[in-house]
């Protein structure tokens, strides 16, 4: 048995394969199909300050190798988030990580702070910073190193729990965005977030989604995921969550190889909301096989031609 | 609600473009709770489509179920193609049911398409129970139609273009169907333009209808907020976390009429 | 038989349907397999100021619905294009757009020069921009605008040919640069070029691509080219060309609808080199099925909700 | 060089996770130059996987062709999966072939693994032509062998377990059929180690020496630039357009052995 363990800032989990946000619901729904216990750790779908409605249908729609979404940060709001849900973590074992989106700087803090204000079980906030920024003319915080920093800042100063701030790929250079966001405090980074993509009915010449754009997760876009994640760790010192694509132990390694402590699995929970449980019995052995002995030896041990 | 290994045991052609597949999942149809819930169907292993397909389940039979589908893109293709013996990657029982009030009514089922399916196992479930029952069945030719037109018998097909049954969309069928009917409920599924007439038909004329609903679904489970449909009104379910929208998934895909906005 | 014809600029072409730099060659080596006068035009692969030998291997490999690659421009350069390419240009009726790559403005600019001084029948260029600009710190021209409508104002004052400036979407915002050639007086732009990505073999704990990153091409990107391409077809004014992950005549729909004049097929010719020419009488077929006379009344016709 | 459907009609297992597949292809069959060229093969139509998959010409009998291949990923466990009868979009000839010089010299054909394929088919188009040759065939035991290890017969085979014929690598069992041998040129393919131990053998022996090399293919015709193999020399083939880099899709596969870097 390979030693499954890993520790981002001071946090130790019992394996490195978490469930995505957005992926999983609040962790619980899907109780009866998955053995949750036993994963590394469940990120939760983004809370917002107050509640949102989410974008009208259509949705969702499949893409080659991937899927497009534009939900809308549909969810119940912090406010239920913390009478609902907390309790409900607190029979679980499974770290959970809340992830936090908003639509400015004080709307992030204020989420932040009414959840630190309880006594909950959560081990960390991954904060979604592919939100349009109202402050600044509804650019993507996650788009500029000062809105990355300004906010990773001012988060950190409102609690000792892990901060991981989850980057965006659509940008020029997703390594300065994570540079900053390490500037900031950020404790771990995880990376990536969905493309920006469409996906047009020429029947009826709509678009399949709603507002047009959606994002586009699942297999396709791993090669980008595993690129960012590369980058990234050659330009930071934290801990790296790895994103995009994963349906299986080898794309595990191939996200550890390129840089990643952990993995959160996205789009596969869609397929098999048990996939993860697998993932890591299968991850199991194939560190046997391959005579690793634990995971962090081979973080970031990928070789390039030189 | 399991993932379960199924297997083919029979599929086949059924009517123009019509296909019916029997499997048995004995874990499904023990927990099976009535017509209107579905199964995600994963087609095949590859990733390209990553996600299953919901289907309707049209009735079952001891540890049988069956569906019945059209062929509308690749992954309904690649299911004519299983030959009895394949296993099959399921997902199910999921979703709520067309409700059964103990009152006396008669219950009008209307299907057309892919909608078919959850009509026709209501009928199933309403002859076995000694429910009165009228079916109408709607198309737009005849050789869609796999069963007879039989108004003695309480059966109505119509098409739109009269090669069968009553000329015409189900609209004038089911308002053939309801002359000699008392306390009529409608319980109907199929295209959005076939749910829109009768959705607006029903309110038109008072009577109480149900309507399976479809949407693109991710997940079937309630973990994506995907598949949602938009409400008349505020009723807050707990599933889908606000007011506007529906999950339909879990919340449905069967709903009153009057509680929500189709297409 | 629907109208398959269009104009970009002031050039006519038969239909819209081109193949891609790089993914062609020179243009003539397939002729065996396929019928190349039929096509709308070909792009040939990017030509450069001296003869370059490309990476080393591994260049390539599958992902999925995709693939990468890092050929590093391997080409013949410019003046054996002259003297070797622009005479078979002479016997084809196909229109050549002549694809031009480089790593400072003045190489750019030599290369264009240098075929303006022959007679040929090439109808146009399509600039590679992204390519590392030695100048700038080896930031690629294509991610900046400054670079970018500067490179364009260059050119555009050496010929009076088609000029296609060729965008990147590995940018945080593509139409900005969009506009930015423009501005430069680009006749056109085409889009999208490769997405940067990775693939990591697991066993041997190696990239798969000598160099580490790679380009991504073929259906898996098709919904991230429809986003680039709506949002460049919404900011400027100038007729765009669609690429990305094209493999059939309904993907052509979906890039005529969310903006695209003419398309480029890339990684879908090695699986058939002649499937452009099968795209086009698809593509005929499905018009007159959608009582569409012709390709120009649907361009950027998508409905959106609101 | 052509696209062509071929019909599989013989596809089955010869040794552990090996397999041989018949098919007819009569244009491939008819524009085939010899032992070493190539087809690619598109295994199936999903985009999933939008590349063709190269394979080896390993005998050619009339209109029908044949190819040997191990089960690595994906595409090839789905080849074994084809029966007779199944349609398969091909495209070849393609490449160049082992050179056959008219001079008297002995062929030594060594193979393994994957490179099979070419070695055996030289074999045969050898001793069909009178042509002196002896065959040494490498794996790593004896259940990947398919044919019998007879000295006499010039056929050693070598396992890297000693469980047949000679123990150890190609090397000593190629040293062993060198005893009888006159004016010997090596003619090989197999997986990289192999190539690049009788490349260094050759050197040091100074016997000549055609490899048949491999390198991850895009679209096996010269349009995509990324089958390179790493040239010794700067003898410019036209295709690659450089000094450093050759094509292996249509400059090979088969090169001299000491004008290429294998690894
Ligand atoms: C609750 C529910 C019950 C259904 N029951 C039946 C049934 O009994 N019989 C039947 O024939 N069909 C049924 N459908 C529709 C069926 O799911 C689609 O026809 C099928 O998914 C098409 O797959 P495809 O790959 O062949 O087509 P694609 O080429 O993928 O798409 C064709 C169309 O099918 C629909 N579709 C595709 N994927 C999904 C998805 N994941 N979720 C929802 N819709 C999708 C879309 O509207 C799309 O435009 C049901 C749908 C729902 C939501
Ligand atoms: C000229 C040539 C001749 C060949 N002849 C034979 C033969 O006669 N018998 C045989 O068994 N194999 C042969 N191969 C190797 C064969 O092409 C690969 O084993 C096959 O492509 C694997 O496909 P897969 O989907 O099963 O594996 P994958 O899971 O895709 O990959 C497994 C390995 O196969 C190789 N591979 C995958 N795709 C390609 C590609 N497009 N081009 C080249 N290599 C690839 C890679 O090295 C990869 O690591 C030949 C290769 C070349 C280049
Ligand atoms: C339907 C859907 C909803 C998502 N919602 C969120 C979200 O609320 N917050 C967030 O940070 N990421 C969200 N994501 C992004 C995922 O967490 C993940 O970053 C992305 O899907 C890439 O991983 P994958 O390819 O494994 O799916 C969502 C993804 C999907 C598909
Ligand atoms: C192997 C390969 C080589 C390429 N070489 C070039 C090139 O030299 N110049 C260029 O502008 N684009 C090049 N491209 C990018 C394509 O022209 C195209 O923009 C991209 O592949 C996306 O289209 P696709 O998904 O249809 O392949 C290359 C693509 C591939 C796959
Ligand atoms: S289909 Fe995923 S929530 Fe309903
Ligand atoms: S495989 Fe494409 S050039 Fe050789």
């Amino acid at each position: 048995m390979a030693d499954l363990r890993i520790k981002i800032g001071s946090v130790d989990f019992k394996n490195p394969i978490f469930v995505a946000s957005g992926t999983y619901g609040y962790g619980t729904e899907v109780s009866e199909l998955a053995d949750i216990t036993v994963l590394g750790a469940i990120v939760t779908k983004s809370v917002t300050r107050y509640p949102r409605e989410g974008n009208p249908p259509p949705r969702i729609v499949e893409t080659p190798s991937g899927m497009l979404n534009s939900i809308g940060l549909a969810n119940i709001g912090v406010e239920a988030y913390i009478k609902k849900m907390i309790p409900l973590y607190e029979e679980l074992k499974t770290p959970i990580i809340m992830n936090i989106a908003g639509s400015t700087d004080d709307e992030y803090c204020e989420v932040l702070e009414l959840t630190e204000l309880v006594s909950s079980n959560i081990v960390g906030y991954e904060i979604n910073i592919s939100c349009p920024n109202v402050n600044a003319g509804g650019m993507e915080f996650g788009v500029d190193c000062d809105l990355t920093e300004q906010l990773t800042t001012r988060l950190r100063k409102l609690t000792d729990r892990l901060l991981i701030m989850k980057l965006s790929p659509n940008v020029t250079d997703i390594a300065a965005i994570g540079v900053a966001a390490e500037k900031g405090g950020a404790d771990a980074l995880s990376a990536i977030n969905t493309l920006v993509g469409m996906s047009i009915n020429t029947t009826n010449k709509k678009s399949n989604i709603h507002y047009g754009y959606g994002g586009l997760s699942g297999p396709a876009i791993k090669p980008v995921g595993l690129a960012c994640v590369h980058k990234i760790y050659q330009a930071v010192d934290i801990p790296l969550i790895g994103i995009g694509g994963i349906t299986s132990a080898d794309d595990v390694l191939e996200y550890v190889l390129a840089g990643a402590a952990a993995v959160e699995v996205g789009t596969a929970n869609y397929r098999d909301p048990n996939i993860g449980t697998s993932i890591i019995v299968e991850l199991d052995t194939l560190l046997d096989q391959n005579d690793i002995g634990s995971v962090p030896e081979f973080v970031g041990k990928v070789e390039l031609g030189s | 609600m399991k993932i379960e290994i199924a297997t083919v045991m029979e599929n086949k052609l059924i009517a123009s473009n019509l296909w019916k597949m029997k499997m048995t999942a004995p874990d499904v149809a023990e927990q099976y709770k009535g017509a209107g819930q579905f199964i995600q169907i994963l087609v095949q292993s590859s990733w390209e489509s990553p996600l299953r397909r919901p289907m309707s389940i049209a009735a079952v039979d001891g540890d049988e179920i069956a569906i019945i589908y059209k062929v509308f893109g690749r992954m309904t293709q690649i299911l004519t193609e299983l030959k009895a013996g394949t296993a099959l990657d399921i997902l199910g029982p999921l979703g709520n049911t067309f409700r059964w009030d103990d009152n006396e009514f008669t219950a009008v089922l209307v299907g057309g398409g892919v909608g078919l399916a959850p009509v026709l196992n209501m009928y199933g479930e309403c002859t076995a129970a000694g429910q009165e029952a009228v079916l109408v069945l709607g198309a737009r030719t005849s050789v869609e139609h796999f069963i007879d037109h039989k108004p003695q018998n309480n059966v109505f097909l119509a098409t739109d273009d009269g090669t069968t049954g009553i000329a015409g969309t189900v609209i004038p069928a089911i308002v053939k169907s309801l002359e000699n009917t008392s306390k009529p409920e409608i319980l109907a599924c199929g295209p959005e333009p076939m749910l829109k007439a009768v959705q607006e038909f029903a309110a038109a004329h008072q009577i109480p209808a149900q309507i399976s609903v479809e949407s693109y679904m991710g997940c079937g489970v309630g973990i994506c907020q995907g598949c949602v449909v938009k409400r008349v009104n505020g009723n807050v379910a707990e599933h889908s976390y606000h007011e506007k929208y529906s999950l339909v998934c879990i919340d449905g895909p069967v709903y009153q009429s009057k509680d929500v906005i189709i297409g």
